[in-house]
């Protein structure tokens, strides 16, 4: 989690079971119904291993998964 | 120079890092921080940094320009607290013709600015801290907590 | 910075004449000597210029570029003998906006080349010396005689 | 004269018989049937006192003229 997200949900690390997150999307679902989840976006830009990945994508454990905010560099 | 850093950007050593006898022009671009957005004042900003991320994908932006145009190219983005007229991003391209340097500085801070996974604080002379948001109506969301982050 | 200099020119001192903590973007263009020019290579070269007409016109350029977009603009091209890899030209643009400085800094420089009353005179590690002529198909007249004018 | 027309003229400066220009075009023909001054154009660049005038400019005693090849600064 970074910037504003890790500010909602009030940390920058989350643990999730990993029966909750078959694919991006779970996980994103999964995410807006902890504490302070439910005002990110329905599509937020996620990263795997630093490639961003769509909503269906499938992560293995050990992944590295980042929920990225609107991007607001330069 | 790394394409990340928390030390002030020397722009004349991305000018030194792309220069050479055959490359008869050189365009830069510098962004620097502003004194208001949206209407505030702005006392002083933080930027983060998903940092493999970004530097991975800030190095991906100077190839694809360097792939793109007959261009050597040299950027690097700010992290860190910055005050108002601090340099947060720099970007130098050298290339025989002006056209070509022209061309790729401009795809370079385009590209920065939509792919570099690097986000923005602002702390306002009025108290107020946001988090910038390009793609919101609003420009920025209010921050809720004092912690840093990443 | 004069507009017209024999001395090297400074960019850092064209971008700070330039910025303020409004304008948040710095767009800046330096023309260079290269070591090549229609195949030949070069050893030296030396610009003149019609001195009053020269100062005259870039100021009259750079209130113009100010005139069409809201930038500040710095610009100064350097005279008399240069070597490989010296600043020949140089500009400074800072505005709120990067495409305004961006494309106020190509206008400045296209201006500059086109309207300039500044000539160029080139000497090859082959001996011969052309005066440098964009509109003719060669690119270069022979130098006639050795003595240097104006 | 400048750079190059100078270079084909021999000298940097021109006296030049008032009787002969009537306007800058004249003065352009006197100049070209001075030695050296073939290879100038026809309608050559020429400033009156900092500011390009056309052929049919009619200049005044005292008037600085300028003949001013194709520009190569930048």
């Amino acid at each position: 989690m970074f910037a504003r997200y890790a500010d909602l949900l009030g940390a920058d690390r989350l643990e999730v079971p990993s029966s909750v997150a078959a694919t991006i999307g779970d996980l994103v679902t999964y995410v807006r119904g902890l504490p302070g989840g439910a005002t990110l976006p329905f599509r937020p830009f996620v990263a795997v291993n630093l490639a961003q990945v769509e909503m269906d994508y499938m992560p293995k454990p050990g992944d590295e998964i980042a929920f990225l905010p609107p991007m607001a560099g330069g | 120079m790394d394409v990340l850093t928390r030390e002030p950007i020397d722009l004349s050593a991305l000018i030194k890092a792309v220069e050479s006898p055959e490359r008869g022009a050189v365009a830069t671009f510098l962004g620097i921080v502003r004194n208001h957005h949206g209407g505030r004042t702005v006392q002083e900003l933080e930027y983060t940094a998903y940092e493999p991320m970004a530097t991975e994908r800030l190095r991906a932006i100077v190839s694809e320009a360097e792939g793109l145009w007959s261009v050597r190219v040299a950027a690097s983005h700010r992290l860190g607290a910055l005050s108002v007229g601090d340099v947060a991003v720099a970007i130098a391209v050298a290339s025989e013709h002006r056209n070509d340097a022209f061309v790729a500085c401009r795809f370079v801070i385009e590209e920065i600015k939509s792919r570099l996974p690097v986000w923005k604080r602002e702390r306002y002379d009025d108290g107020g801290e946001v988090w910038v948001d390009p793609t919101s109506s609003s420009g920025a969301y209010p921050v809720l907590s004092q912690s840093s982050n990443a």
